[in-house]
Parts: structure tokens; C-alpha cells; sequence
């Protein structure tokens, strides 16, 4: 397997299973689960670990609730398209 | 019951990569602040949501939160205040330019938006539309064009395409009654209060940067006080075209780009070469 | 004192509109109240900074109104009946938005285009609602140019108190004609914003968002009854009325705005003839002063409504007394106005010999 | 006192001015003042007047439909009030462009070739002033240097070097009228 | 007998309207009335050769209307509350020009965008006038899906009959629910076209022209008394009511359209419990059943109004009643429809121990 | 009293010539049939009336008295039912072209026209106007550009030129604040619906041929059911533009026409070579 | 003076002094009176016999009142602009 | 006989046309029925329900709160509605996908493991129709050869090949839920 470079995190629950991240991952990294999630969409899960963290499936996702995440050798500044963010990173699951 | 793992469970054991690289230092993309973090009331895949990502991106990054004022429509993005962290008006089905158009002049230091979707400003509000755009108001307007009333359930909009069917044209939209589809975008760049002009989607990554761009672009002009700029975004509504999110996207492609056409209709003369 | 002006009523409440600091004017034109925008035009801009703006149409007009009252700003817009109609959408959203603003209808004779020559034919649409669900105006009735003036100020100031628009429910007449008026000072445009206002959001508060979208029908029905209960408090403390002669009044004369002027004028024919005749004039004729008039029901032996139009406020007239008398009705329509000779003739034929 | 009259004529012949003036006369006079134009779409080519109302108590309607004074600048609005005078009133009118007289008997009618006398003072415009002097000669209900300031009032400044003229004029009209007076 | 349909109240009257020989239908889209429209478009055009067009706005739809109706055809438009406040002007113009048409506003909770459930927030804007000047229209208000059904051509009868624009004021829930329906038979379309029509002027007949322009106030006022004329003996004519379980009632429940079958129920209950009361239904609201009203409240000790608003046709109730017997009222509002049991316990509250 | 001559008597001594050729058999041109005989409302020298009288013509020429609806706005026009011997409807202000739409399509083979002001046209019901020249109504509609609101009293109107005086422009007209004159007839000459779009003037004979071409054209393509056929006529206001009306005839000529050039802006294509 | 081959009615009663016609006029025949009519307009007089019939004035009249009458050698067919007229031509003064 | 009940689930489950069924079916014998969707934007991707009532008498309000039945056909419609069943009414839900189950104890509750069921027969859409079987077993108000008549009402022609499907579905759901009886 290539070395990971990048990883996101989904808000699986508010995902509502569209799957236009899933189109949009250059590298198929992403799928439906047969499983849904309390608002009773199937939800989109990660199936292979060669995310490059393009912040392709982020851009596309309706709901904004991709964060991705890369690693590259010499840190480089934040592209344009990003935000500051300090906040704490833990997914939590709306009740 | 075996089948019925908690959720909660499954959620992490989905998002541990092999060596977790979920850092704040690796941290490159995420919701943007002015997005409120809660869940859109949108059907699966549908555009409205990027739309509103995007706006709330190019507030942030030019740091204008506490002075914009933005103008939602009747239509599915109705429910636009809920989403976006700033001061928002819910303005009449129609009527969203003009309600900007009396935040804006009676606050000309604020920047002004409105956001609308092809039944709002193209049909009911085309009177406001043709007007605000006349006068130059020195504003943003986003045009959500879904080819379709989203809201209502399915009805013809004005930029319904030829043939195409809907709860109000079930044998598909016949041109000899209903006219033509209308290009809007285009009608109003030939205004002289129009400063710019253009047409953008967010069906890929791609797409997705150029429309924040153009989003970016308008805010910027209104900064420069240079008059009136319209971005129109050509958008899917799985919903009522009745396909599946990503055979919207496809179809869109396929259907709705060779009639709207992405690209700038009208820019400042000095850009036109960037 | 301060100098008494001869005055249009239209340009003396667009005179009043920027003494009182109002910050935006939104409108269209339309006999027989062109003037206001047309005054506003002069140099109200260069005067007080405020905005005046010629739209597009009626409907663009109060929809600016609607962004631009959002953001806490004094303004207004000014129509005449047929564009009074055009709008009601937009009324019934600021009504239940809850936006204050000053809405002026310089009222023709109607239904359709009409003539332009005065009426009061729009008081249903102004006290009932025009526009749809359960909201009210406050609404103003002047009966002279000084009113147009007064109730301008008084407008805002309403409009703000209660966060509800304000309605100026005046005529061709009014609205045409000359008459010495003294006008007040200069008060400040708007300088603080309100705490609900969208005027950008700082991080130290909450956003605001102007709606009156309210798809569950719990939260409708919440927004309806807090809507219902500041009706209620307008009409506890807002009633405005002018009684005149009517401490002995056997019959009371019963009108607003100009007709009022012209039902004094006829009970002072009245009175020379030896019949005891008051008026009694609303000039809030939403808050009505339903209980006023029921009082005088208890002393009165009749009331005689007279109005400009086919029988419009006489329902609440009818409402007010319940019963305890006879209401009788004088209307004139067209842009005809009623003279005291015809109403001190109404008012005998109805109440002399039998009840007085 | 109380006076109601109306002024008609052609759009342009001045009369809204002679009422605003009568008008503004009357505040310098404390009394009770309302004056009513006829608006609207109608005035185009056609008659204009205004109803003017002068009273030591308050005014009712500023619309009536009978008049104490009619003051008629041409034909048609002559063919118009005639009948509009309250019997024992006063109308006055410009003569010298009348086909067709008035013909009532219970009224003071007083015929003022005004456009004339315009003429010879080489300002075809003080026609309305000369009118305006014959009323106040048949009506003093206004003193002469009350109606000069009204004038002051209503005529923009930049025309205020035509006062003299105005005034002049006025006269000329007192005098006429004076002479229908005689002649009756 | 017919065979029995079960129907959607919305698309029960788009197909009512195709039997009718409707010849036009004009309208824009909004919830909860969308499916007229959309129903209509699926083969209206093919059956009957009935037009069917897909307007740009509501006002657009008022106008097509306005210009349809007077050719003389069968035409009819369709909207929910804040698209009828935007037809306002236009109604007025058709009212004034005396113009048959049908009209439909399927009522939603306002006011301003509200909610898009039933409401019987737009009373007031139907039956007093919601446009300017002083008009009537005829006001029908169904309780059933039938009625839906019935009211279109006794719609188009009574606008024909009286040149006149007809209403039909019902609510979010008729317009959605299903119900049993009997459909009548098809109606040919529009075939003799009546003098008054702009339908192009042969050489034998003075050229025909719709206008609502009286300049005058004399003419004006002649319009005026015309109108007030026709609407005089509408009133005598037209009035429609039900009476259910009134004779022996010590209590009567008054409530128009879809609260009326509530209250039949809150009725029963009551007379389960030993408490006669019984119900009055108006089906014209405009013309209104006064004096029907008026004979009920010498037998009656009470009246109790029950609405889907803040109190609106109470105010007509109070007027029938002039001062008789109290008149109470319950209202919901917002969507909320009020149920048998809180009718019950609110007449129980004013009315038992007291006055039974 | 000897100035008073009556005014009959005038009238013949002026109007006969040395040889009275005044017969029926050498008239050449006189008031059409459908032109009704009174006097027009219109101040004097107002382009209003030559354009009634063109339709008129028109009408008569064609044969259509019987087979023709005319709609009149709201505006100076507004008694134009008073002027033409034909079935009218006057509609509510800016409303004409849906009114005519109503008519049209419940009586498709009528010929239906509106006849509109720039105020009513332009500002008030451009939602309308825009629509029914994108449904390609098959009707003809009249615009009358005189660059003002002429019946109530001379406001600026949407054409009203820049730095143009009117009452609620007392300094002119403003581009900044209120925008540049609205070209709607370049608009909606874009629109597929619209198949023939001319502006004409009547301000001179050479004019008023062109003009009256232009509408015989109009009821032309409605015959063929060609769809919408807009005639602007660019026309003058004495009253509201504070001119004699031959003075306002030239100012017209070196002001409106500049802004508002004469000639097709579309024309079919076969016809393009006429 | 040239042989008249031209000349027009105008229905004076109806004029409203514009001078349209006269500006129209390739003859400079018209002018507006001194006088005027009973709606108080100068109306427009002939006061040259040199019309040639040539219907300018006719065409820019906005008021609709003028006739004009044309005398040729060869009687032509009547122009297209202009209508069948079989009623009489006296020249009616409205009261 | 009067049944009020409301049906709940996702769009798409065939919630509405349960409905329409059961009032179709109450039409061929001659009852009172009524039928009223949720409707509007809530409706896309939220829940979707509908209040059927059928009666032997006219029906007032089709618009309700409390229930004799409520068939709710996933997690936010149980949640929603548990509480609106009348004590001692029913409460019929789809038991597969459900995490937290009712708690209510005043009141006959049913879980019926449709979509199990319904993948057996290869055919989630019968899912309803298990449901409307369930249901008929616990409350027989309307005969089985009325509800197929009703079935051919509302589902359109093409689909009328799937109504013996339609009818073992019913069969299935009758028989699970006359099991779920038994175990009580
Ligand atoms: C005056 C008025 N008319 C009609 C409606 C109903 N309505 C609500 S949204 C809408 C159209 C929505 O379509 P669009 O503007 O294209 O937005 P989308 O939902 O597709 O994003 C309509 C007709 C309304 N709310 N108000
Ligand atoms: C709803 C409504 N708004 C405004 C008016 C007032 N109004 C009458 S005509 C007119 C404008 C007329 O201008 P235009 O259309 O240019 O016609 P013109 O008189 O210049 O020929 C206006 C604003 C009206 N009658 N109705
Ligand atoms: S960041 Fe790029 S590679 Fe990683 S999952 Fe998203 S789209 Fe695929
Ligand atoms: S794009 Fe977003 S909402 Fe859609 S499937 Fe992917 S994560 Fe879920
Ligand atoms: S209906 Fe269409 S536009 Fe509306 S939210 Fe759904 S997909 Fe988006
Ligand atoms: S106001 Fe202007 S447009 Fe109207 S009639 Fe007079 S000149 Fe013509
Ligand atoms: S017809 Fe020709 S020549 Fe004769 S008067 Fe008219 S314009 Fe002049
Ligand atoms: S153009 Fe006509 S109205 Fe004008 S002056 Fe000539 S004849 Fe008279
Ligand atoms: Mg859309
Ligand atoms: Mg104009």
C-alpha cells in the first residue's frame, strides 16, 4: 500500500449518502455503507487508504462535512481555499 | 438484533487510518466558520449546499462577517439564514434584489448579497432582476440555476430546457407554449450597471474553485464599489429531475451546460486577460 | 412661535419625513401623491444624507422598504390606491416580521383605476388587511395638513415603539390641497442600530435574521399569538380620537380624516337649528376607540357615520355600539365629497322628530 | 367672514397663483386658508383651477361645488361655474376672449377685459394680476400690503424684480372694476 | 348513481373545472395549491381544448385573466395566500370592470410567508376587500372535497350571472386531503359569446370596452352606485347557508369551510353530554347570512364563532347579531386546526351553568 | 367686440382655394374609419396620436376591425379605447402584455396588440414584458418611448436620458443613483419568442411611412402566427419636457434619437434584405 | 403663382396650434392663426396657395385632422398609405 | 366503526399510498373515509406521513392528533408519534431498522419486522404492504377483497402484474402479525 499522504473525516451523521464525494476522489477511495445512519441515509465511508488529501471530495460535499487532512514533507502554506481553524477536531454525533 | 451495531461505533472505526495523520498541523480543509455547523434541510447532493459553503468561504477569508447582510428568496434555500453565521434577511418570492437594494443604500459601507434560484429571479422576480441590475446597485447577486422550482415540488421554471419534463410540463416543456428556456445571465450582462458577469457550476472540484472565485470576484468589486455583479451557478435538483445525485451531475453536464454554457459573460475590461 | 408655511399636504409630509430624520424614502409615482417623491428629490439627499430612490414599481418599492426597514433605518414608502394593492405581500411580510416603517396611502377613488380624486374607499384594505393572515397596521388618519405633518413623526415613533409598520390613511384631498401648517425641528437621522437589526453581525452577538417563515405550525402559531398580544397592548394604550361638542350631543356625527372637518361644519348647522349634534373623529382608526364610542352610545340617541366610500368604517361603528342605537350611514363615492348641507340633511331625515 | 371662490381658467394663465397668493395673504392675516387645485391628467391642454378658501374660522371641506366668487379666465370654465355662483355672489371674468356672456341676473357679474390691459403693460402674464385687483376691488377682504407679501411668497425669486410691475397691474384691475362698478 | 371517486380536494377541482368547459386557466405555483396547475397540464388541453398556461407570476395570472375575461370566455386562476395578496390590484380592476371569472385561494397560514398549512388567515382579504376601492366578490367557502367539486360551476354561474369575479376561499387541508367525490357530467366550453366581450367588433354592433378609468367623479359615482346596486341584490339572491341540528340549540356554533365539519362534531359531543347546541354554516361568505344569523340569535342564548385565525368572520357574526346574545370566539391559528373536544370545552367555559 | 369674429365663418374662408380641387375624387388622404372622430385628450403636438392613427390605418387597410383587441396601458394612452373604433381592454398599469397574452390565447385567431408607455412597458411591467416576448406571444406589441411618464406629470422614466430633467430628477437624471435609460427593445430583441423588433419614430413624414410599415409588418407576422412583434416608436412630450412641440420634435431628433437609434433590431431572415 | 395641384381641409375647431404640420410642410403653406378656436388654441391657417397635395402635413398631424386632396393629369391609383374613403368632406365644427 | 391513524416513515417507504389504499378500500364499502398527507418542502428526505380515517359516519377534522393507529415505519416517525396513540389504541412499526423501541405501556404495540421480510420476497418495495397486512390482522376493519380492489385503485396500470405479489405480502404481514399476538 502507497504511503499515506492525506486522511479526511466525515460527519457521518449528517452524511446523506449522495455519494458526490465518492465521484469526485480521484483515487476511488470512497463508497456507500450498507449501513445508515439515524436520519436513515446510507453513509459515506472511507474503503481504501490512499487518500492523497486533495480536498476533492471536501469541495464537492453538498454538506461540508468533510475535513481533510494531508502530510507533506515541507510544510507549505495553507492553499487559498482553506480557513483558519483552531478548534478542537473530534467528530461528535448530533443527538 | 445483531444488525443493529450503534452507529456511534462504527463512525471511528471508519475514519483510523493505518497512521493517523488527523492533525490540527495536517488540517487542510474544513467547514468554514461562518457555515453553521448543523445539518442542511437540502436532499441528498443537491447544489444549494456548495452554493452556500462557497459564500460563507469567501466571507471568511475576507474577514467581512460583521458587514454583510445577505438576502435569502423563497425558494429551497429559504432556510439560507439557518446556515450562514451573519445577519440575513428572508425576502418575498421575487423580490430579493430589491430588498438588497434598500439594505444597500441606506448602508452603502455593508456588502450586500442575495442569493436566488431561477423561479425567484428569473420568473416572479424578473421586473426586481432587470431593475437592480439596471441601476448598478452595487451588490452580489447569486443565481441558483436549477432548471426547476426545487421548493414547490418540480414545477417549470423559466430555464426549464426544451422537452424536459416536470410536475407543470409532464409531457416536457413545448417551446411553441411556454417559450423558450431564458437566459437570464445573459440578458442582464448587456447591462451597463452590470459590471460583471458569469456563469459557474459546482458539480466538480473544478467547477467548485472557479465559482468561489467568481463569488470572491463579486465581493471584491463591491468593495471597489464598482457596481453590480452577478455570478449564476448552474446547479442539479435530484429531487425533482428525478435521478439519483450523481446521475444529476452527469446529466447536467450532458443537458443544462450546452444551453448555459460556464464562463464569463461579462468582466472589467482590465481583468478580461487574467 | 415658529412661521406658519402654506403647504401642499404631500410636500408637507415629505418636508415632515425629512425633519423627522427619516433615513430612506422608497417609491413610485402615482396621482394624487407624486409630489412626496417629487419633493424628496429637491434636496432631502443633500439636506439630511437621506436616500431617496425613484423604483421600479410599487412592489419593488416596498420590498426595499422591507430589506432596508430590516436594518433598523427610519424609512418609508408612499402609494396611492391602485399601488397600495400591488403592496400587500409585502405588508403582511413586515407585519410579520415584525419591521417598522411608514407606509403613506394618499387614497383615490376606486375600485380599479378609478378616478383620482380623493376617497376613503381603502379603509378595509388599510384596518382589516389587505394583504394575508391576521396582522394589523397602525394606522393614522390625519384631517388636515398640520396632521400630515404630525403624523409623521408620530408615525415613526409608533412604528418603532411597537416594531410594526404604520400607516398614514389620508386623500386626495389632504393630500392636494394647501393649508398653513408650522412644522417642527430637525431631529437626527437614525445613529444607533437596534439590537435586532441586520446590520452585519459582530461576533459578540447572536446573527439576526429578518423572517416570517415559520413552516411548523407550533412556532406559526407562537409567532400568531405574540402577534395577537401586541395588538392587544396597541389597542390598550395607542387609541387616538378628538370628540367635538359631544358632552350634550344627542346625535353624534362619526368620521375620519377629512370627512371629520366637514361633519363639524354640519353640526354647526345643526346646532343653529336647534339640534344637538357632536362629532366624533378616530384618528387611530386601527387601534379603534371602540369603547369611546360605545360610551357615547349610552348618552346618544343615533349615530350617523359619513364617509367617502360605500360604508366602510361604519362596520366598526356598528361593532363599537353592539346594538345599544341606530347606526345610519351617509356615503359618497367617486371622489365626491359629501357637504354639510347633505349630512345635516341625512341626519334629520334619520333622527329628527323621531328621536330627538 | 368667510370666502369661497374658485379660479379657472387655462392651464398657464396663472390661476393656481392667484389663489396661493389670496392664500398666503389670508396667513399674513391670521385667518383660516385652504386652497385645492384641480389635479391630475385632466389639466393637460385643458382647464385648470383651484378652489380657494378664506375664513376667520376653520375650514371645512376644501372641495365645494358652490361659490361665493367664481372667477372665470376663459369660455369653457365661464360655460363651467356660471352656475356654480351662490345667488347673490360675484362673477368676475376675463372679457376679451368671451364669444358668450353670462347671462344669470342674480348675480354681480363683473367683465374685466384683463388679457387687454395685459397687453397694453406689455406683459401678457399680469393678466391674473389685473383679475386679481378687480376681485379685491369688488371683495376687500384683504389689505393691499398683505397680498403684496403673498406675492412675495408665491412668486419664485428670482422673479421678484416683476413686483412693481405686479403691483401695477393690481391696480389696473381695482381701477377697471371700480369702473364696472360705476357703470352698474 | 356516478361512480365514486376518491380525490384529492385540489385536483378534484381542476377536474371540476375541465367539466365545467373552463375555457382558460391561468396561474403560478405555490404549496399548498400547486396541483391545480399541475393536474391541468397533464390533458385539460386535449380533452376539452381547454387553455392551460403556466403564468410568470401571480400578477401575470390576475391579467392574463383579467384580459381573458373579457373576451367572455370561462377563465380561472388559482393561488395560496401570498400570492393572492399580489392580485389584489388586479381583482379590484376585474371587480370594477365587471368581469366573470373564477377565482380560487387555497388559504395557508400567513401572515407574510408563514406556513404552508391550512389556515382561514385571508377571511378578511376576501369578503371586505383586500384590494382597493370598494368591491365585492362573491365568496364561496367549501367544507368538502364534493363542494370543491360543486362550488366551480356554481362559481362560474353566479360570475356569469351577475358579471362579477367569483371566489373560492378554502384551505391548505381541502386543497390536499382526499375525500369520496361524485363528478358531474362535462360541460361544453364557452360557445356564445355575450355582448358585452371584446372579441373583435363587427360593423353591427358600438365597439366593446373593458375599462375600470372613470375619471369624473360624476361618472365615478354613477360606477359606483352601479356597483353597490348589483351588489345589493346579490345579497338578496345569493346568500347560502347550512343549519345543522339549529332548531331546538340553545348554543350555535358559527364556522365557514373546513371548521364547520369540527364543529358538527364538537356539536354531537355537546349533545352527548346533554348540551343542545347546533351548528351554522355560512357557504357564501360574501353575500354573508345576516339576517338568517340575526333569526338564530332570538332563539339562542349564545353564539360561539370558531375559526382558523385571530377572529375575522366573528366580526360578521357580531354585526348579524347586533348586540342580541354574546358572541364568543375560539380561533387557531397558524396551521393548527382546532379539535371537537377544545370547541367543546371553550363552549362548556363561556356558555354552561351560565346561560344553559 | 369686432375681434370676436365667429370662428365658423373663419374656418371656410381659410380652407378654399382659387380652384376648389376639395372633391372627393381628388382626395388623397384623410382620418381612417377606425380612428374615431373627436377630439384626443392629447396635448398638442403629442406623438400619441399619430400613433393611434397608424394602427388605425393599419387595421383598416387590413380589413380587421372585426377580428382585432387592442389593450391600452396605463398612462397617457390610457383612453386610447376613446380614440379607436375597435374591442379594447385597458389593463392595469404595465400589465398589457399579460392582458393581451389572456386575450390571445383564448381567442387565438384574433389579432391582438398592446400598446404601452415606457413607464408602463419598461419599469412597472418588465417582469411582463420580458415573458410574454420570451413565450413568443403571437401578438404585437406597441411601445411608445417619449422617455418620461407623461400622464403624471412628468417623472423620469426608465428611458429617461442622463442628465435628462424631470420631476424626480429636478437635477437631472443621475446614472449613479438611478442607472442608464433601460434599452428594453435591444433586450428583448434577444429573446428567440420575439420574431420582428424595429424602432421608428413619427416625428417626420419619412418617419411616419417607416412606422406604419413597421405595424402593418406586426399584424403581418401575427397572421402567419410568427410570434411576437415589438415596434418601439420613439416619441415626444411637449407638456413634460417643457417644449413647443416642434421644438420638442428636435430635441427629440438630437437627443433621443442618438441614444435611441431608428431601424430594425431584428428582422427575419428572409426579410433582412428588403 | 404655380398652377395648384394640391390642397387640405383642416378641421380647425379640432387644431391645437402645434405647428407640426407647418414644420412638415415642403411648401411652407401653413401657419398658425392669430385667432383662435373655441378650446382657446391658435390654429393652423393656409397662407399660401401653393400646396402640392404632397399629405406631410396630414401625416404629422397628431390630431388626425387634416385632409388633403391632390389633383393630377393622369389619376393615379391612391398611394398605399391611404384608406377607401366614400363619406362626405364638409367640415363639421364640434359645440 | 370509525379507525384514526396516521402512517409514518421516509418518503419512498409508500406511506401515502398505504393510505390511499386503506381509504380506497373503505370507498367499496360504503364508508366515510379521509385522507391527508403530510405535504410540502419537510417532506424531501424527512419523514413523510399521512392520517387515514374511516368511518361509518361523516368525518370532521381530517386533520388529527391523537390515534387509534399509528403505523410508523422508522426511527423519527416512532419517536414522533408514540405519543400520539389514544390509550389502548395500537402502535404497529416497522421493527428491523428501529434502535430504540417504544416504551409506552398503555397502549398494543406491534413491531413487525418488515424489511427482513420484504428482502425475503425479494421486493423491498412490498415493505408496506407486510404493514397494511399486519395491521389488518390486528384491526379487521376492511375486508381482503376490498383491499385489492383498493391496491388496483391506487397503483397505476403498469403495475398490476405485482399484485398477487402485493396480496402475499399482505398474507405475510397478517400471519407475522397474528404471531406477534400470540406471543403476548
Ligand atoms: C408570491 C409567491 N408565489 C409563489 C410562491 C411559491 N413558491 C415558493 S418557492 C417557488 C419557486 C422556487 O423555485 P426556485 O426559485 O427556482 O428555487 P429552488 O427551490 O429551485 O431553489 C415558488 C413558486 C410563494 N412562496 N410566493
Ligand atoms: C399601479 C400603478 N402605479 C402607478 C400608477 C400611476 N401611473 C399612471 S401612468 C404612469 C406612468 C405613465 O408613463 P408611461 O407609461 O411612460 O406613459 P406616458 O404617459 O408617458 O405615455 C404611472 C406611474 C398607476 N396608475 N398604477
Ligand atoms: S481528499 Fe482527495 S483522495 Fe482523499 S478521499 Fe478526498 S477526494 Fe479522495
Ligand atoms: S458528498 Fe458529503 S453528503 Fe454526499 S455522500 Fe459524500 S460525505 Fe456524504
Ligand atoms: S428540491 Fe431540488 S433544489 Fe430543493 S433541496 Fe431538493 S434537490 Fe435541492
Ligand atoms: S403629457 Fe406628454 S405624453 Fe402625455 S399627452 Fe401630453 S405630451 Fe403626450
Ligand atoms: S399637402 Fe404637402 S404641400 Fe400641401 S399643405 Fe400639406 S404638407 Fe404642405
Ligand atoms: S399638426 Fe394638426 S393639430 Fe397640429 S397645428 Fe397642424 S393641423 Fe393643428
Ligand atoms: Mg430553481
Ligand atoms: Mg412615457
Amino acid at each position: 500500500m502507497a504511503k499515506v499522504k492525506g486522511d479526511i473525516l466525515i460527519d457521518i451523521e449528517k452524511c446523506k449518502g449522495c455519494e458526490l464525494c465518492a465521484v469526485a476522489c480521484p483515487q476511488d477511495s470512497l463508497e456507500l455503507s450498507r449501513k445508515i445512519n439515524s436520519k436513515g441515509y446510507h453513509y459515506i465511508v472511507k474503503i481504501e487508504d490512499n487518500c492523497t488529501g486533495c480536498t476533492n471530495c471536501a469541495l464537492v460535499c453538498p454538506d461540508g462535512i468533510i475535513k481533510v487532512y494531508r502530510k507533506t514533507e515541507k510544510k507549505k502554506e495553507r492553499v487559498a481555499t482553506i480557513s483558519n481553524v483552531t478548534g478542537d477536531i473530534t467528530v461528535t454525533v448530533s443527538s | 438484533m445483531n444488525e443493529k451495531t450503534m452507529i456511534e461505533e462504527q463512525h471511528f472505526s471508519e475514519i483510523i487510518s493505518e497512521e493517523n495523520i488527523c492533525t490540527n498541523d495536517n488540517l487542510v480543509f474544513e467547514r468554514t466558520e461562518t457555515l453553521i455547523d448543523t445539518t442542511m434541510h437540502y436532499c441528498p447532493g443537491c447544489g444549494h449546499g456548495v452554493a452556500h459553503r462557497l459564500i460563507a468561504e469567501v466571507i471568511d477569508e475576507l474577514g467581512i462577517q460583521n458587514k454583510t447582510i445577505g438576502v435569502a428568496p423563497v425558494g429551497c434555500s429559504v432556510f439560507m439564514y439557518n446556515y450562514m453565521n451573519i445577519d440575513m434577511t428572508e425576502a418575498p418570492h421575487g423580490r430579493a434584489s430589491a430588498a438588497a437594494t434598500g439594505i444597500k443604500r441606506v448602508m452603502p459601507d455593508k456588502y450586500v448579497f442575495s442569493y436566488q434560484g431561477d423561479g425567484d429571479l428569473a420568473a416572479i422576480g424578473t421586473g426586481e432582476t432587470i431593475h437592480t441590475c439596471n441601476r448598478g446597485e452595487n451588490i452580489l447577486i447569486v443565481f441558483i440555476n436549477n432548471g426547476i422550482y426545487g421548493m414547490t415540488g418540480g414545477q417549470m421554471a423559466p430555464t426549464t430546457l426544451p422537452g424536459m419534463k416536470s410536475t407543470t410540463t409532464p409531457h416536457g416543456r413545448d417551446v411553441e407554449i411556454m417559450g423558450n428556456p431564458l437566459k437570464i445571465t445573459e440578458l442582464i450582462a448587456q447591462l451597463p450597471g452590470v459590471y460583471y458577469c458569469t456563469r459557474t457550476a459546482v458539480n466538480n472540484p473544478v467547477n467548485v474553485r472557479k465559482a468561489k472565485k467568481a463569488i470572491m470576484n463579486g465581493f471584491k468589486y463591491q468593495e471597489l464599489k464598482k457596481g453590480l455583479s452577478f455570478v449564476e451557478i448552474v446547479t442539479n435538483c435530484p429531487s425533482n429531475w428525478k435521478m439519483n445525485p450523481v446521475d444529476s451531475n452527469v446529466w447536467m453536464e450532458e443537458n443544462m451546460l450546452p444551453f448555459y454554457p460556464l464562463g464569463d459573460i461579462k468582466v472589467p475590461k482590465a481583468e478580461k486577460g487574467e | 412661535m415658529k412661521e406658519l408655511k402654506l403647504m401642499k399636504g404631500n410636500e408637507a409630509l415629505a418636508e415632515a419625513a425629512i425633519l423627522a430624520g427619516c433615513d430612506g424614502y422608497f417609491g413610485y409615482p402615482i396621482t394624487p401623491q407624486s409630489e412626496i417623491l417629487e419633493y424628496l428629490t429637491i434636496d432631502a439627499q443633500k439636506r439630511t444624507g437621506m436616500v431617496v430612490l425613484q423604483a421600479e414599481s410599487e412592489i419593488a418599492s416596498i420590498n426595499m422598504i422591507y430589506g432596508a426597514a430590516g436594518t433598523g433605518k427610519k424609512v418609508m414608502t408612499s402609494s396611492s390606491s391602485p399601488g397600495m394593492s400591488l403592496m400587500q405581500e409585502g405588508i403582511s411580510y413586515i407585519a410579520c416580521a415584525e419591521l417598522p416603517c411608514l407606509l403613506v396611502n394618499v387614497v383615490r377613488g376606486g375600485p380599479g383605476l378609478g378616478t383620482i380624486q380623493p376617497s376613503q374607499g381603502d379603509y378595509f384594505q388599510a384596518v382589516k388587511g389587505g394583504g394575508h393572515g391576521d396582522y394589523k397596521l397602525i394606522v393614522l388618519a390625519p384631517s388636515t395638513v398640520q396632521e400630515m405633518v404630525d403624523h409623521v413623526k408620530l408615525g415613526f415613533d409608533l412604528a418603532f415603539k411597537w416594531r410594526n409598520p404604520v400607516l398614514i390613511l389620508t386623500d386626495g384631498a389632504l393630500g392636494q390641497m394647501m393649508e398653513k401648517v408650522q412644522l417642527p425641528d430637525q431631529l437626527p437621522r437614525s445613529t444607533e442600530d437596534p439590537d435586532w437589526a441586520t446590520v452585519g453581525k459582530p461576533k459578540t452577538r447572536e446573527r439576526n435574521f429578518i423572517t416570517s417563515l415559520h413552516i411548523e405550525p407550533d412556532q406559526m402559531q407562537e409567532v400568531n399569538l405574540h402577534l395577537q398580544k401586541k395588538y392587544r397592548a396597541i389597542e390598550k394604550e395607542e387609541i387616538r380620537f378628538e370628540k367635538f361638542d359631544c358632552e350634550d350631543a344627542e346625535i353624534i356625527l362619526v368620521a375620519f380624516g377629512l370627512v371629520a372637518r366637514i361633519c363639524h361644519k354640519a353640526a354647526q348647522l345643526a346646532r343653529e337649528k336647534g339640534i344637538k349634534v357632536g362629532v366624533f373623529r378616530p384618528i387611530t382608526v386601527y387601534p379603534y376607540p371602540y369603547d369611546e364610542l360605545n360610551k357615547l352610545a349610552d348618552q346618544a340617541k343615533g349615530f350617523l357615520t359619513v364617509e367617502m366610500n360605500a360604508g366602510q368604517m361604519v362596520e366598526d361603528v356598528r361593532l363599537a355600539v353592539n346594538g345599544k342605537i341606530p347606526v345610519e350611514f351617509l356615503g359618497r363615492m367617486g371622489g365626491i365629497v359629501p357637504t354639510p348641507e347633505e349630512i345635516l340633511l341625512k341626519l334629520e331625515e334619520k333622527f329628527v322628530g323621531e328621536t330627538v | 367672514m368667510q370666502e369661497e371662490m374658485i379660479i379657472a381658467g387655462f392651464g398657464g394663465q396663472g390661476v393656481l397663483s392667484m389663489g396661493q397668493i389670496l392664500c398666503y395673504s389670508g396667513v399674513m392675516e391670521e385667518k383660516e386658508v385652504s386652497w385645492m387645485p384641480s389635479y391630475g391628467p385632466e389639466m393637460r391642454g385643458g382647464t385648470a383651477n383651484c378652489i380657494a378658501i378664506i375664513s376667520d374660522t376653520k375650514i371645512s371641506s376644501p372641495i365645494l361645488t358652490r361659490f361665493d366668487t367664481v372667477i372665470a379666465l376663459n369660455q369653457p370654465s365661464l360655460d363651467k361655474f356660471e352656475n356654480a355662483v351662490k345667488p347673490g355672489g360675484l362673477l368676475l371674468y376675463e372679457a376679451s376672449t368671451i364669444l358668450k356672456p353670462p347671462t344669470r341676473t342674480d348675480i354681480d357679474i363683473v367683465p374685466i377685459e384683463a388679457a387687454n390691459e395685459a397687453a397694453k403693460l406689455k406683459n401678457s402674464k399680469v393678466m391674473n394680476m389685473i383679475i386679481l385687483g378687480a376681485f379685491l376691488n369688488k371683495k376687500p377682504i384683504i389689505k393691499m400690503e398683505n397680498i403684496i407679501k403673498g406675492i412675495q411668497k408665491v412668486l419664485p425669486e428670482r422673479y421678484h424684480h416683476l413686483i412693481p410691475l405686479n403691483k401695477e397691474a393690481l391696480e389696473k384691475g381695482m381701477e377697471l372694476a371700480q369702473k364696472v362698478g360705476e357703470e352698474v
